[in-house]
């Protein structure tokens, strides 16, 4: 009993930052699918998400602040792909990546320009934020609410992607972009639904995750993003069940690690746990292996 | 025959004006106030350029895109500052506060200069062997993955007695301490700068311009076309990416020596993507570009652009000037270069002296035909 | 024996549940001439990168002048999925799987089916760079040019390359901004580059028309007479084949169906069904 | 399109040359004092606070007599992003503003690295708040106004160890931060040497999943949360102790000492105790003339964090300001080398405490902290006992 109670803290934040780095992940891993870019921005509309909340929340009750900080995130996701990356779909991949990062460095000093560099506070959700016990180890309700939301979402999303005309185009642009156009998918509209819904699980994890850490910082979007990113590679890009998992793995090996006493390789550790499984399986956990046509 | 004229005519022009430059900044900084921040931009514009060389070696012209640069440049800085530090602050207090330096040795700068290009090498070799099987965007993700390690290991507690755990590193020489050879007369720091950075820079221009730079542009176009000519990928990446990291190594030193102090905590992501906006900037594939956009970029962020920050300037009452404001208006000129300039100032061009004596004639030429008055020539 | 160039006994690729190459065997002499066709899809180009290591076959062997240079067996899970024949007689082959680039530095050069020139370089890079791998020079020397005379050689080599391929005068061009006819030559000149005694040439013929394709007859007997090669080409053009090839092998679905010399591969029913009949077609 | 764009794009750039050759003007009538704060960074935070004691000393006394000429104080204020790497940069902009003396930095480590490029110009600098004693340490032309490291551990520990009677402390500090690390180090040296046991983490730069720490301290039973981390961290970090119900007291440094806190542990169940340079209510008119400044303008509000709680680093700001005139009214000149040699023997009697330097590092003469602990109900600081070491 003792264990339980002295190792469940652990195990319960790892599974919530799981479920939060999760809904992060998914929207790398579509975008990657689709662009085959790395959304370095991902992580940062993530943070902008945190930004909106505070900012919204300070002048509106908080049921019309949460809807409008997801229709406000989805704007910006949307908004991003239209301006930054749009413009450069002949261009190299790496022009894409880089405006990618621009976009980042743009959006981070926004932030720090409208918080003036300060921390905000993120506002108390009711119920959300209240602590409950379980088996002697005190959490805040999110933590317990994360992991079910998650999965719902995810079910969600897979009946939506399996069973949906939008998500059959998006499969089919993944599998082969060229081809998906020339078949006479409309591949714009594709990417910029990518781009909504990822956004919208974003804007859905920041709301878990600042209720669980209430601070936002315009970098707090900087590490979760590089860690959603390792995670998503890690199940295998593309792969949303991957994403999924490899978020929950990455999420409760961070946090045992913490709990072993190594804080100081946390993070290190989970780019360490990238480079083994890219040395070990390049393609991830459920990826698949693409053959370089000569 | 008149190519080779030419080519010799472009030679001594380089020579020439590169002297003038030389000439040009000893002469500035015998004659203006040492610490003007002109100086100060200079030397970490010429230290950025040399990083930013060194990246475009990897992703420029051989196609990797690696992100590990400032991993490579905390390993060249530590490197430099704990051989570099007198022995008798070693064992003293003042540095090593909570720990006893277990590096009894202290070196010239030269000779810890270069060595901390060698250990930033030897580290590269090593992150390379598994690294550089992968391609693109994982290679990219795994190397700044290493970066990240690289960091928090030289933070480690257990390391202390080297790196003096996550705690500053200083009083090591730094450039006020560089002296003259057989003298005791300060070498002008900024004159300093130019001159390491001026020698690295061109040997990696030597190298691109040889055959083995001719097989990494080779990968960079077309892998497997180079492999079926008989060049071994792995080696020449490996290559590449060693000489690469030697190169961000010695920056990372001279980092170190311009600003008097060393700290881990520096050395982030963020660090890697601004040495890859400057790549960007200055043109993917360009050496020349590479040096004018560090320039560009080091004055733009932290000179040109701070009254952005000072709210007593703001004119008709509005409150936009603050601080802050400096970061905001920066990063938009970035996006506007990245998305409407995506080649960059120089796309994969050189400075060639043809195209400025081209660029006159047309100039000429237009002068010429307007005086005529005939505009169509 | 000693005659034997290169040899392929039993090759096997397999992706996944394609079996693209399907238990192979051939052999090419010095001096021949040797084409291998087939209609589109049978596994031809496949063959050419089991032999140059850009894919590791499945099972079998390929030996160049005698030598093994590649040799795999499938192992472990995927012996389930193997589908091909002889699988055991190379269960106890040691696998060697060398990269493409210690092939070619041992004589075997080859051009692609979809041209693939270095784009950003120039007619004359494009050569020059070809001959890095027979350079006698460390990066070392090489940065610091403390070998001008094997530079100079290079130079001096590549231009009369060029020369030979009548490309001298694009010299300075873009390698990509050249017709493409033009593009196919200059891969058979940077794989000359590499100083080869094997050259495998895929589908060198491909978009052009009778009168170029005749001349690139002529041009690939009068290398090869130059430079003392070995032939192995993949071809479409029929003309070509059979007026300039000793020898052909026929494969369709990776399977080889008819070897000969042109005339009997004429005669050939099997041929006839599988492949002419669609050649004619076009 | 495109050259229109490049066209701007070069404009910007000559209008940025113009505005800054046009900046560093310098007045016959004027002496600059450079601040050398971030705005932006880990530090932001503290920095503007810090900065804001300087802004409203300089509206209080906006000129100085100095050798029998009235001259108008020009402050200059550059950002050094709480970073080593620009603050050699931000220091040069200093420089080249022409300042007689420079204030800041908040954060030891961006002082170090700004500390050289001062030296080279001849410029002294007075640190504010930088605590830890590598700033002064082995130079002439650093100084500092407040307490350092080894004094604020030692009078930690002995609160920790005497008043609130634990013998296990558990020690966090972030990795890479000098200034948490260092004064870490000094607690657990003193809280051992008082015969205590302490439990010693790091969390990595950017983390704010603060569970497993706070859960860490729960196993190891420790009576005693001691985590001198910036602003940013500790509001996580009480936040994750109210929920997990732990009931460890908190304690803390002069960072904690911050309106920011007060928020975060604002109706929780939570102790938070730390030291301070100022503990508010000192000195009263000085309280409310601030206050009143503060809430005038919505940027000094927003820069205060919200409220007019006055920090102890915006005290000290205000002190350092007017231990500079004190330092130039001395030297009976603007010149930095004079201003410099007039410090060594400046004494003020600021809000803080009266100020007078030490002979060996130019390091403040306190043998005092406050101690302050946060009241959860009502939102403010409730004065404990000032402890007096040595």
């Amino acid at each position: 009993m003792s264990f339980l109670q002295n190792s469940l803290p652990y195990i319960l934040a790892g599974i919530s930052v799981g479920g939060q780095y999760a809904l992060i992940a998914i929207g790398y891993t579509m975008v990657y699918g689709i662009l085959r870019l790395i959304n370095f921005a991902h992580g940062d509309v993530f943070m902008a998400a945190g930004m909106f909340m505070v900012f919204l929340s300070a002048s509106l009750p908080l049921g019309a602040a949460v809807p409008l900080v997801l229709v406000l995130t989805v704007l910006l996701g949307f908004m991003i792909e239209r301006v930054a990356y749009k413009p450069l779909r002949s261009a190299p991949r790496m022009s894409v990546m880089i405006s990618a990062i621009g976009v980042s460095y743009l959006l981070q000093n926004c932030a720090l320009y409208f918080t003036g560099g300060l921390a905000k506070v993120y506002p108390q959700l009711p119920w959300l934020s209240d602590t409950v016990t379980i088996f002697g180890a005190v959490t805040k309700r999110v933590t317990l609410i994360t992991p079910i939301l998650t999965l719902i979402l995810v079910i969600g999303l897979s009946l939506f992607i399996k069973y949906t005309k939008v998500g059959m185009a998006m499969r089919a642009v993944s599998k082969d972009f060229e081809t998906a156009r020339l078949m006479g998918i409309k591949v714009n509209s594709v990417i910029s639904s990518t781009f909504i819904i990822g956004s919208l699980l974003a804007a859905v994890g920041s709301l878990l995750y600042f209720t669980n850490y209430a601070s936002v910082t315009p970098t707090s979007g900087g590490m979760p993003g590089l860690k959603c990113f390792v995670a998503a590679v890690f199940g295998g890009i593309g792969s949303i069940p991957g994403a999924v998992i490899g978020a929950f793995i990455i999420g409760i090996c961070e946090n045992i690690i913490k709990g072993l006493g190594w804080t100081t390789f946390s993070d290190a550790f989970t780019f360490a746990l990238l480079i083994v499984i890219l040395l070990v399986k390049p393609t991830g956990l459920f990826g698949e292996k693409a053959t370089d046509k000569v | 025959m008149d190519l080779r004229k030419d080519k010799k005519k472009d030679m001594l022009c380089t020579a020439v004006a590169l002297a003038a430059m030389f000439i040009v900044l000893l002469v500035m900084e015998l004659t203006m106030k040492s610490t003007s921040i002109l100086f100060t931009v200079m030397k970490k514009g010429v230290i950025y350029a040399l990083v930013a060389v060194s990246m475009n070696l990897l992703n420029g012209f051989t196609g990797l895109f690696s992100l590990g640069q400032a991993g490579f440049m905390l390993i060249g800085a530590y490197t430099y500052s704990i051989l570099s530090m007198p022995v008798s602050v070693k064992m003293g207090e003042s540095v090593y506060k909570y720990y006893d330096c277990a590096i009894g040795i202290e070196l010239g700068i030269f000779p810890s200069l270069i060595l901390a290009g060698v250990i930033a090498a030897v580290f590269a070799a090593l992150i390379g062997l598994p690294v550089l099987r992968l391609k693109s965007d994982y290679l990219a993700i795994a190397t700044l993955g290493f970066a990240e390690i690289l960091r928090a290991l030289f933070q480690w507690d257990a390391m202390g007695p080297v790196t003096n755990g996550a705690n500053v590193l200083r009083q090591y020489k730094d450039l006020t301490k560089v002296k003259i050879p057989f003298t005791n007369i300060q070498f002008p720091p900024t004159l300093f700068c130019f001159l390491v950075s001026g020698i690295c820079i061109a040997i990696i221009v030597l190298l691109i311009n040889s055959s083995y730079g001719r097989a990494f542009k080779a990968i960079r176009d077309d892998e497997i076309a180079a492999e079926a000519m008989g060049i071994n990928l792995f080696k020449h990446k490996e290559m590449s990416f060693v000489i690469s990291s030697f190169f961000a190594g010695i920056s990372g030193a001279m980092l170190a020596m311009f600003q008097y102090t060393v700290q881990a905590a520096q050395f982030k992501t963020a660090m890697t993507y601004e040495i890859l906006l400057i790549v960007v900037i200055g043109g993917i594939g360009s050496v020349t570009g590479s040096c004018i956009a560090s320039f560009l970029f080091i004055a733009c962020n932290e000179w040109w652009l701070r009254f952005l920050d000072e709210s007593s300037n703001n004119i008709l009452g509005l409150n936009i000037l603050r601080s802050g404001f400096r970061k905001v208006v920066f990063s938009i000129i970035i996006m506007i270069i990245v998305l409407f300039f995506s080649k960059g100032i120089m796309g994969d061009r050189e400075f060639s002296w043809a195209r400025i004596r081209a660029f006159f004639a047309r100039f000429k030429k237009k002068a010429a035909a307007s005086e005529g008055g005939e505009p169509n020539v | 024996m000693s005659d034997s160039v290169l040899r392929m006994e039993d090759v096997t690729m397999q992706f996944g549940g394609v079996v693209a190459v399907n238990n192979l065997s051939l052999e090419v002499n010095r001096g021949e001439i040797v084409a291998l066709i087939g209609p589109n899809g049978a596994g031809k180009t496949t063959a050419f990168n089991c032999i140059t290591g850009v894919y590791e076959p499945t099972n079998g062997q390929v030996f160049y002048e005698d030598k093994l240079i590649v040799a795999n067996h499938p192992s472990g899970k995927m012996k389930k999925a193997y589908q091909g024949m002889n699988s055991e007689k190379y269960i106890h082959v040691k696998p060697i799987d060398p990269t493409p680039d210690q092939i070619t530095k041992l004589g075997i050069a080859r051009t692609f089916q979809n041209i693939r020139l270095w784009k950003s370089m120039t007619v004359f890079e494009n050569v020059l760079t070809a001959k890095h791998m027979r350079a006698r020079q460390n990066v070392f020397s090489a940065t610091f040019r403390l070998n001008a005379a094997e530079e100079h050689r290079m130079h001096e080599e590549t231009l009369a390359l060029l020369e030979e391929q009548n490309l001298l005068q694009f010299k300075d061009d873009l390698a990509t901004s050249l017709p493409y006819g033009l593009q196919r030559r200059l891969e058979i000149a940077r794989a000359l580059a590499t100083e080869p005694k094997l050259l495998l040439l895929d589908e060198p013929a491909a978009g052009m028309n009778p009168q170029e394709t005749e001349d690139l007859g002529q041009f690939i007997v009068q290398i090869k007479e130059k430079y003392d090669l070995t032939i192995f080409m993949i071809e479409h053009h029929m003309d070509l084949v059979m007026r300039f090839s000793d020898r052909i092998y026929v494969i369709d679905f990776g399977k080889l169906i008819a070897k000969g010399t042109p005339a009997e591969i004429q005669a050939n029913p099997k041929v006839i069904e599988a492949y002419l009949g669609v050649a004619d077609d076009e | 399109m495109k050259k229109a764009l490049a066209l701007v794009l070069a404009l910007t750039m000559i209008f940025a040359l113009a505005a800054c050759g046009g900046s560093s003007k310098s007045d016959a009538n004027t002496v600059t004092i450079g601040v050398f704060e971030p705005a932006s960074g880990d530090n932001g935070a503290g920095g503007k606070q810090e900065t804001l004691g300087v802004q409203y000393a300089n509206s209080v006394q906006p000129t100085v007599e100095i050798g029998g000429k009235t001259y108008n104080v020009v402050v200059k204020y550059v950002d050094n992003e709480s970073s080593n790497d620009k603050a050699p940069s931000a220091a040069a902009e200093l420089v080249n503003a022409g300042c007689s003396i420079v204030l800041g930095s908040y954060g030891s480590g961006v002082s170090i690295a700004g500390g050289p490029t001062f030296e080279a110009a001849g410029i002294p600098a007075v640190g504010i708040t930088c605590t830890n004693p590598q700033v002064t340490e082995g130079n002439t032309y650093y100084f500092r106004i407040c307490f350092l490291d080894p004094f604020q551990g030692t009078v930690l520990a002995n609160y920790a160890y005497n008043e609130l009677g634990v013998t296990k402390a558990y020690c966090l500090n972030k990795l890479g931060d000098d200034y948490s690390g260092g004064l870490v180090k000094y607690f657990i040296d003193a809280f051992e040497g008082l015969g205590g046991e302490c439990v010693h983490e790091e969390f990595p730069d950017g983390n704010s999943d603060f569970t497993s720490y706070v859960a860490n301290a729960k196993a190891a039973d420790c009576g005693v949360f001691f985590s001198p981390v910036s602003t940013e961290a500790a509001q996580l970090i009480i936040d994750q102790v109210v929920a997990q119900g732990a009931s460890f007291p908190l304690l803390a440094g002069d960072t904690w000492d911050s309106n920011v806190i007060l928020q975060a542990a604002k109706g929780k169940d939570v102790q938070v105790t730390v030291t301070t340079f100022y503990p508010e209510g000192a000195d009263a008119s000085f309280d409310s003339s601030i206050k009143a400044w503060i809430n005038g303008n919505s940027t000094n509000l927003a820069n205060n964090g919200g409220d007019d709680t006055v920090a102890a680093v915006t005290a000290m700001g205000y002190d350092a300001y007017f231990f500079a005139l004190a330092a130039m009214q001395k030297a009976g000149s603007t010149e930095p080398a004079k201003v410099m040699d007039a410090l060594w023997s400046t004494e003020i009697n600021g809000v803080t405490g009266p100020i007078a330097l030490d002979q060996t590092n130019g390091d403040a003469i306190r043998n005092t902290a406050f101690v302050k602990q946060a009241d959860t109900a009502t939102g403010t600081w409730i004065a404990l006992d000032p402890v007096t070491v040595g």
